[in-house]
């Protein structure tokens, strides 16, 4: 058989993780170093499986297939459709940022004993996230896929729990303290989102007697397994919990402000950029392809609450007084639109939300990256502590100005398309929703420039005065990323070309075809 | 031929990154870099130009096909751009007097030690505006319109140390917003009838779709318009965005920019001619906001305040005659160029009296400048002429044109617009006269300022003047060289179509009435400013002149009821997030807390009351045993 | 005689042994009612083989006694250990550990 | 100790002596119970001859010895096939030897061996009078504090007596499960009952909590026992006859030569339900089922750690097995009656453990709660009455022993002056002093809350398919439900190992003998491979996964 290309993809940081972790407590630096440099290499497998993947070609493609537990009806299955890949690309392209990013938080203040050693913990334990979830947007086995699904938490939540922001208002002790309740907040409600899920997978074995994604999903199609309606839509709602958790929509979202605020920015951008992205991406996988038919009668329900999430994310953002608060707020709105994206059932939606997740994961990582610099800097989260930054530190205001466009999908830059083709997927099925959801946008420019304008122009605050531009290392982070932000807003065609089969096979499996204009003219 | 057009907006991109990103070391030489490369898409656009011109009417129009940009199933987005004859009209426009204020500029903004950024701003603003006038379909016309958007914000809020400024471009950029949903919204609307957005298709088929998606689409459309143009009731930021440096308002907020809603508009023209129920709501908006703006202008003792008003009320006009259709899509252009002449010199006036008054902007405190700088005083007379419409300057023509077609739209209709026209005519003499009087004649009435040096009133350095010349010329003699023999009519024709209207006054009585008020205007301007000295301060003034200073308290509903209601939503918002919510999870965490606390003290440590659930436990189990049993 | 009235008997024995268990204090008595439900199992045992007629009621009855006997010897030895530690055999003093 | 002998002894006892057949015993098939046994025995002749600064030695030999040996004969026989086609009732109908019996055998023995290792743990106190010292009393016999005891410790003396014990519990465990008839059930409750109560009274430090624990553990089971006793008096009087064979066939109505007072009291269902009831009644009191669990948090936290880990693993296995064999063997008949009772046992187990569990703050009280709330799932999967809720049910037992033991060996290790710091407060901050020993706690609570990749998610996917499968859909909800609020108090201990600031004047980490860290690791080992490769151990339990009749 050919080389294993996608377990090797998820295998690689895993290793990395162990041999990060496991370098000695003197020699930090190494450990940064060897995580990055396995994250690069990881970088170079995902850009392979890209190389490799033919969009022409078969739906699901490199897969692979091994017996694992046959009493359980589970086998290792792995395989990338054109969503897959993406993401998987978008994965490996953010965690060496991340990392890189996050290069002095987690040097340890105090040491507890000569064995305690944060610094390979944390890069060991984001490279361990990494491994996670690639393998959980390889697996085509839907066992599989909760496994890691479920067990990517406990890295996350160490990694909420045990690093935070250095410099804190109320001290280290407060600190600790509303870190591990973030921490404890995060966990609960994914483990309880995933337990639910829990009883609905072995729902699914109950009714059809094992775990693979294409098997079932032929089995269905060709009728030969038969599932009773209510069935159907209770399985279907113990998925769509968990991955509504994850991603997450309103009203099961408010752990992740509190997650996002007490994490480092780093950390931050791997929960909202990274971790989150497998909840939209399983309900387009899971959701749809195993419960077609109860996914449209979920519809009505889950547009309605996305559009909620879209509003009331907006809303909240711009209530907010904590910057990382905003960016979270603001993230919740972006999932409102994928979600939207996903369950509008039109090719544009479906296209538009996957495009959604990839260029989110971006231009979320620029803003709170530079945002986290920033935090860095004058060690407060609070706008009301920033004032005229822009004067003495223009690079870093711009790259800030430049991240919050993104995130009001300014037209140029890739969010863009990706938000208009999710607005023209709703709107061309569900005008109604599509045009309340296009206040967002508005909203979207007034928690942004509002941000902006607090922390960057005005008088020059005193505390801010004398803050040093963006470094070397940091400008190495943020370029790249807005680089790629322009290229996408004005090149999007790489990734549309790739995503586009995959929806439209999505889009045959839930039996729906686009609305038809009432005037042929452009054809 | 074709590629040209790429460069043509490719030039002050380039001009853009360089200056942006190319860091300090580009300092000294910024300006000539921006002001060079404006100057080269100037260039392109004659040589265009003259290439059309070559061509005969009907082959006009230049497609070129850069590359797909998002193609997903049916959705089709293409970068494509099409130059004909309205897209060249503006190009000639946006370019040549971009380039003027570029030269401007690089006397007006001397002594700012950001003068690079500033150009790379200018640039950008160029390269968004070219896009957006050249864009072959209105999805990427929609990336011009948020990019001028953009540039517009980054200019107003150029001096972003001034609080006053950050909030006056982020107040520019949200209610743009607006118009913006306006658009996409359009966008989707045509997406869902058309199938597409490409101008080609939509427009040769909008007869085919259902008047009442076309009114939408309409609808639609004019709030863009309103948002980008400042119509009512989107209007309220361009007041603020004065706080941008002059010549920002001069190009971006007379010229250029703020007429992008009349392109729009007139572009969209087979859609509008098929939707009469959007055409009215155009006129209507269009002869609100000429009065609207008219009565502000005349309040105003900010000379740039006052021009911005004078602005939107020109503007107006153009949008009315836009909504006349084809009777008035073409005296829309004329009239939005050769406002883009003079509007463009007033303001640089404007700025090269603030240049002399140490940056003073109160009318009051001017007074006698025309001794001390006479070119200013010259051009800027010019400029006031042509836009009161002085006969055979160039506003005289296209304003005339306007209101004659507002009569020619016939019922009563014709008549209130048409009034509306002329009434505008007569406020607009009025408050310019207004401003050319406090300006330059009545004595000096400058004092030291606080810290007690006084302004020294000079001329401006010649880099500043040549523009001002420039414009002055295009401002006497723009509206003839177009109107003589219809030239600027038969050269917009083939794109916008043209009806002669048929006005139920003659064409001599519109001009006439229209001199009646303009003389009407200038006499009671006379009469007020020029007979008696101009009081230093203020006078309180009737109820209607401190509404107009309050931008007839538009802002204030704004706040009261957008701003703070605003505030109170999130706030709430904030709290039910925070109590309900979260309430509710964190109510059930701490319910089994309770539970638990509650259940723990059965487990009192006494052996015996463990026997005792034993053996009530024992009891239940053998009686539901048997209960089973029993049922 | 009926052999079933033996039954009542021993079900009137453990139900008495449990209540007792149930409400004395001291351990030693406590214990003693355990043996007592014990034989009311035992005189069970021998009633029920009597009515089958077969003897694995009475075989098992000796068994019982043996495990008593067990029961004795390692609860005595238990008891004992904590009545000289707390000089008292009340279970009820025996209440460290709750919660 | 076959019953049905005798009663052919009697019935034939017209006919001369000489023709009493001798009662056949296949000794081969019993070897891990005669083993283990015998080593006991030998255990006590050791504490007769052996000088005491031997003993420790010696008994620790044998026992490991033994307790290989035994194993290794379990695997023989599972080789052999008496898990599978050679499975048959010997010792005449005394004894099961089939899949169930085995596997639970195996299981219990290795969990034995490992609580072996940390019954012989003497690193962690800090050595009296140049002695070692184990976890044990001195000497049990002498009251605490006083000069005896004093002078004990001063004599270095050690209760070696436990490992013994330990065997002929390890013993009376080995037999539970595979008992056939209703006598030998009881016999082998009370072997393995009685070692346990004295050893929960052996604690060498806290030695008043211990004897508390081993008073009330004795009371409240022999209690229970003789309600078990007294359902068995029942039965036997329902059936007539003690064996299970026999006991089904009358309950299915398949039995055949009724005589005249079976039939007059196989009528009477009473005698039935009653006596099924009461013998399950001491069956669920073992197991560590609500209502009649309220022993289990006391004795768990008085117990010596190491007989805590040894009980709260090996008897829930024992119990469990003897729980299936009944339920499945003897009445299936009667499914229909007691399976409705089970669910609602099994649900409020489910959720009383988990609730109460919250609030507690004593290490080993959660961890008891925990074991209880686990007694829950496991019966969700009894409860499926399938091959599948079998071998679901072996699988989750076998990983969760180890488990448990591990768990229980890690709170061995955390000590400061009085002993082992059990109290929560205390282990604020172990996860920065000793990250090691935290983290791999911390995988033991994972496994205890079902994470993915742990032994624990394996086996309650295993008994929830299983319940799942046998139409109990609701009692998987249930227990995803309790799963949920049972994580709760797991991550609380994690946080308060890693997030929380370390105390000053904190516990520190004693570093075991290699036998406690023999302990850990295995226990680490099972969690991780049942975890991560369950299937090996998937297929030897549905293999194991038929009951004999």
């Amino acid at each position: 058989m050919s080389f294993p290309l996608l377990t090797a993809t998820a295998a690689l940081p895993a290793v990395g993780a162990v041999a990060t972790a496991a370098v000695p407590a003197a020699r930090r630096t190494a450990a940064k170093w060897l995580a990055l440099l396995v994250s690069l290499a990881t970088l170079a497998l995902a850009i392979t499986v890209l190389v490799r993947f033919d969009p022409g070609g078969a739906r699901y493609q490199l897969t692979e297939s091994h017996a694992w537990i046959a009493d359980f009806g589970v086998r290792y299955e792995l395989g990338v459709d054109g969503i897959a890949v993406a993401l998987i690309a978008l994965t490996a392209l953010l965690i060496p940022f991340i990392i890189l990013a996050g290069w002095h938080d987690a040097d340890p203040l105090e040491t507890g004993s000569r064995r305690w050693r944060p610094t390979q913990g944390f890069f060991g334990l984001i490279l361990a996230v990494e491994a996670m979830v690639v393998i959980s947007f390889e697996a085509t086995d839907v066992f599989l896929f909760y496994i890691f699904f479920e067990a990517m938490l406990i890295p996350m939540y160490f990694l909420i729990g045990g690093f935070g922001d250095r410099a804190h208002a109320q001290g280290e002790a407060a600190a600790s303290t509303q870190r591990s309740y973030a921490a404890v907040k995060f966990l609960l409600y994914n483990l309880v989102g995933g337990l639910i899920m829990l009883a609905a997978v072995i729902g699914l074995y109950v009714v059809a007697g094992n775990f693979s994604l294409q098997e079932i999903v032929q089995a269905r199609a060709s009728g030969s397994l038969h599932m009773a309606t209510s069935t159907e839509r209770w399985l279907f709602l113990g998925f769509f919990f968990a991955f509504a958790v994850k991603a997450p929509l309103w009203p099961l979202h408010t752990w992740l402000p509190n997650a996002m605020q007490e994490s480092t920015a780093p950390v931050a951008v791997l929960i909202t950029a990274v971790v989150d992205k497998v909840g939209t991406f399983a309900m387009l996988r899971f959701c749809l392809q195993l419960f077609p038919e109860a996914s449209k009668w979920a519809t009505p329900a889950i547009l309605v609450l996305s559009l909620i999430s879209i509003v009331y994310g907006a809303l909240l953002a711009v209530g907010q007084r904590d910057i990382k608060r905003l960016v979270a707020y603001a993230s919740i709105s972006h999932f409102g639109f994928i979600i939207m994206g996903i369950f509008a059932m039109t090719s544009q939606g479906q296209s538009g939300a996957t495009l959604y997740m990839v260029n989110h994961g971006i231009s979320t990582a620029a803003l709170m990256l530079v945002a986290g610099f920033l935090i860095s800097r004058r060690g407060s989260r609070l706008i009301a502590d920033y004032g005229g930054v822009q004067k003495v530190a223009p690079v870093l205001a711009g790259t800030f100005l430049i991240g919050g466009l993104a995130t009001l999908s300014l037209p140029g830059l890739a969010p863009f398309v990706s938000e208009f083709l999710v607005l023209v997927g709703t709107f061309s099925r569900y005008p109604v929703i599509g045009i309340i959801a296009t206040f967002g946008i508005v909203l979207a420019a007034l928690y942004t420039l509002v941000l902006y304008q607090r922390t960057m122009t005005g008088p020059v605050k005193p505390e801010v005065s004398a803050m040093p531009d963006l470094r070397a290392r940091e400008l190495v982070v943020v370029a790249p990323l807005i680089v790629l932000l322009i290229f996408l807003g004005v090149y999007p065609k790489p990734v549309t070309d790739i995503v586009n089969p995959a929806v439209k096979q999505t889009m045959s499996d839930v039996h729906k075809t686009d609305p038809k204009p009432s005037v042929e003219a452009a054809k | 031929m074709e590629n040209l057009i790429a460069l043509l907006i490719a030039a002050p991109l380039l001009g853009a990154a360089v200056l942006l990103v190319g860091g300090r070391r580009l300092d000294r030489v910024g300006h000539w870099v921006g002001t060079l490369l404006s100057a080269t898409s100037f260039v392109f656009g004659l040589i265009l130009f003259v290439d059309l011109l070559g061509k005969n009417a009907e082959h006009r129009t230049l497609i070129k096909h850069l590359f797909t940009w998002v193609p997903v199933a049916g959705f089709q987005a293409d970068v494509t751009f099409r130059l004909d004859q309205l897209s060249m009209t503006f190009v000639l426009l946006i370019t040549g007097v971009g380039s003027l204020i570029h030269l401007y500029s690089v006397g007006y903004m001397e002594h700012d030690e950001r003068r690079r950024r500033f150009f790379g701003y200018l640039n950008l603003f160029l390269a968004a505006m070219l896009l957006l006038v050249l864009a072959d379909n209105y999805l990427l016309l929609y990336v011009g319109w948020e990019g001028v958007g953009l540039a517009s914000y980054l200019l107003i809020g150029f001096w972003q140390h001034k609080p006053s400024a950050a909030t006056a471009a982020k107040k520019a950029f949200l209610v743009n917003r607006v118009g913006d949903m306006g658009l996409s919204i359009a966008i989707m609307l045509m997406f869902t009838t058309f199938g597409g957005f490409a101008f080609g298709p939509v427009l040769s088929h909008a007869t085919e779709a259902s008047e009442g998606k076309l009114t939408a689409i309409g609808l639609m459309l004019l709030l863009a318009a309103c948002g980008k143009s400042a119509q009512v009731p989107l209007q309220s930021w361009l007041g603020d965005a004065m706080e941008g440096p002059t010549p920002v308002s001069a190009l971006i907020h007379a010229a250029t920019m703020v007429t992008a809603g009349v392109y729009l508009i007139v572009r969209s023209g087979a859609i509008f001619n098929a939707a009469p129920d959007a055409q009215l709501a155009v006129t209507v908006v269009g002869a609100v906001t000429l009065l609207f703006g008219a009565i502000v202008g005349c309040a105003k003792d900010d000379i740039k305040k006052a021009l911005a008003g004078s602005t939107m009320s020109q503007i107006g006009y153009m949008v009315l005659a836009a909504g006349l259709g084809p009777i008035g899509y073409v005296f829309a252009i004329m009239h939005l160029v050769t406002h883009g002449f003079f509007k463009a010199g007033l303001f640089l006036g404007a700025g090269s009296v603030m240049h002399g008054m140490n940056d003073e902007v109160d009318m009051r405190k001017y007074g006698g400048l025309r001794t001390y700088m006479p070119v200013t005083f010259i051009t800027f007379g010019l400029g006031y002429l042509a836009i009161i419409g002085f006969p055979g300057l160039s506003g005289f023509f296209s304003k005339d044109k306007i209101i004659e077609a507002a009569f020619a739209k016939g019922g009563t209709e014709g008549w209130i617009l048409g009034g509306a026209a002329l009434l505008g005519a007569a406020i607009t003499a009025f408050y310019m006269t207004r401003v050319m009087l406090m300006t330059f004649f009545g004595e000096k009435r400058w004092q030291p300022d606080e810290n007690g040096n006084e302004p020294h009133p000079h001329e401006s350095p010649r880099v500043m003047t040549i523009p001002m010349i420039v414009l002055a010329v295009g401002s006497v003699f723009g509206g003839a060289f177009f109107s003589i023999g219809d030239r600027f009519l038969h050269w917009l024709e083939p794109v916008t179509g043209h009806s002669e209207g048929h006005s139920p006054v003659g064409a001599w009585t519109v001009t006439g009435a229209t001199m009646v008020c303009l003389l009407i205007g200038v006499g009671i301007a006379w009469a007020q400013y020029g007979r008696k000295p101009v009081p230093a301060v203020a006078p309180r003034g009737s109820l209607l002149t401190r509404a107009a200073r309050r931008d007839l308290l538009q802002d204030d509903f704004n706040h009261v009821v957008l701003v703070r209601g605003g505030e109170h939503l999130t706030r709430s918002l904030v709290y039910v997030d925070h109590t309900l919510v979260d309430g509710v999870v964190n109510g059930t965490a701490a319910g089994f807390g309770g539970l638990s606390g509650r259940l723990r003290r059965l487990q009192n440590g006494f052996a015996r009351s463990y026997a005792v659930s034993m053996f009530g436990g024992a009891a239940l189990l053998v009686a539901a045993t048997l209960l089973m049993r029993a049922v | 005689m009926n052999p079933v009235n033996y039954l009542y008997l021993a079900a009137l024995l453990f139900t008495i042994g449990a209540t007792g268990v149930l409400i004395r204090r001291n351990a030693i008595v406590v214990f003693m009612c355990i043996e007592l439900m014990l034989n009311a199992c035992n005189l069970a045992f021998v009633t029920f083989s009597r009515m089958h007629g077969n003897l694995d009621g009475q075989i098992i009855a000796f068994f019982t006694m043996v495990v008593a006997a067990a029961e004795v010897v390692v609860g005595l030895a238990i008891i004992v250990s904590l009545f000289r530690t707390r000089h008292s055999a009340s279970v009820d003093d025996a209440s460290l550990m709750k919660l | 100790m076959s019953t049905t002998a005798v009663h052919s002894l009697w019935t034939t006892a017209a006919d001369p002596i000489s023709k009493i057949p001798a009662p056949k015993i296949e000794y081969g098939q019993l070897s891990p119970t005669l083993i283990v046994v015998g080593a006991a025995l030998v255990g006590v002749l050791i504490e007769a001859f052996i000088p005491r600064k031997s003993r420790y030695y010696a008994q620790v030999f044998v026992s490991v010895v033994a307790l290989c040996a035994a194993f290794a004969a379990v695997v023989a026989l599972a080789a052999d096939g008496y898990g599978t086609t050679k499975a048959h009732i010997a010792a005449m109908g005394a004894i099961a030897v089939d899949g169930p019996s085995l596997f639970l055998q195996g299981t219990i023995l290795l969990a034995g061996l490992v609580g072996l290792f940390t019954f012989a743990e003497r690193r962690l106190d800090p050595a009296a009078h140049g002695n070692r010292v184990d976890s044990f009393a001195a000497q049990a016999a002498s009251v605490p504090g006083s000069d005896s005891e004093k002078a004990a410790v001063k004599a270095g003396f050690t209760t070696t007596e436990v490992f013994p014990l330990l065997l002929f519990a390890i013993a009376g465990m080995l037999v539970f499960p595979s008992a056939n008839d209703l006598l030998t059930l009881f016999v082998a409750l009370e072997v393995f009952s009685l070692p346990l109560y004295l050893m929960c009274a052996l604690a060498r430090r806290k030695r008043l909590m211990s004897q508390e624990a081993a008073v009330k553990y004795f009371l409240l089971g022999a209690f229970a026992s003789a309600f078990t006793l007294f359902g068995i008096a029942l039965l036997y009087g329902y059936a007539g006859s003690v064996s299970y064979a026999r006991i089904a066939q009358v309950v299915d109505g398949t039995v055949t030569n009724v005589d005249p007072a079976l039939a007059n009291t196989m009528g009477n269902d009473a005698l039935l339900l009653l006596g099924s009831a009461l013998i399950v009644m001491g069956l669920l009191f073992k197991v560590g089922a609500v209502p009649f669990h309220m022993w289990t948090p006391d004795v768990y936290q008085g117990a010596p750690t190491p007989v805590t880990g040894f009980m709260a693993a090996a008897t829930k296995v024992a119990a469990f097995g003897a729980l299936l064999r009944l339920l499945y063997v003897v009445l299936p008949g009667m499914r229909w009656d007691w399976r409705p009772v089970m669910w609602a046992v099994a649900i409020i187990t489910m959720l009383g453990g988990a609730i109460v569990a919250i609030t507690q703050t004593d290490i080993k009280r959660l961890l008891a709660y925990s074991s209880i709330a686990h007694a829950g799932f496991i019966l969700a999967g009894v409860i499926a009455t399938s091959k599948d809720g079998v071998s679901s049910v072996l699988f989750y037992l076998a990983g969760y022993s180890f488990v448990t033991i591990g768990a229980f060996a890690v709170v061995t290790l955390v000590r400061d002056a009085g002993g082992e710091a059990t109290h929560l407060s205390k282990w604020a901050g172990l996860g920065r002093r000793s990250p090691l020993v935290a983290a791999v706690f911390a995988v033991f609570l994972l496994a205890f809350a079902g994470i993915p990749l742990t032994s624990g998610f394996a086996g309650k996917f295993a008994v929830f398919k299983a319940a799942a499968d046998g139409g109990a859909a609701p009692l998987v909800v249930v227990g995803v439900i309790s799963s949920a609020i049972a994580a709760f108090f797991y991550i609380r201990v994690i946080v308060l190992m890693f997030f929380s600031e370390p105390r000053p004047e904190g516990p520190t980490v004693a570093v075991p003998s290699p036998l406690t860290m023999a302990a850990i690791a295995m226990g680490v080992a099972v969690t991780l491979v049942l975890g991560v490769a369950p299937q090996y151990f998937l297929n030897l339990a549905s293999q194991a996964g038929v009951f004999v009749r």
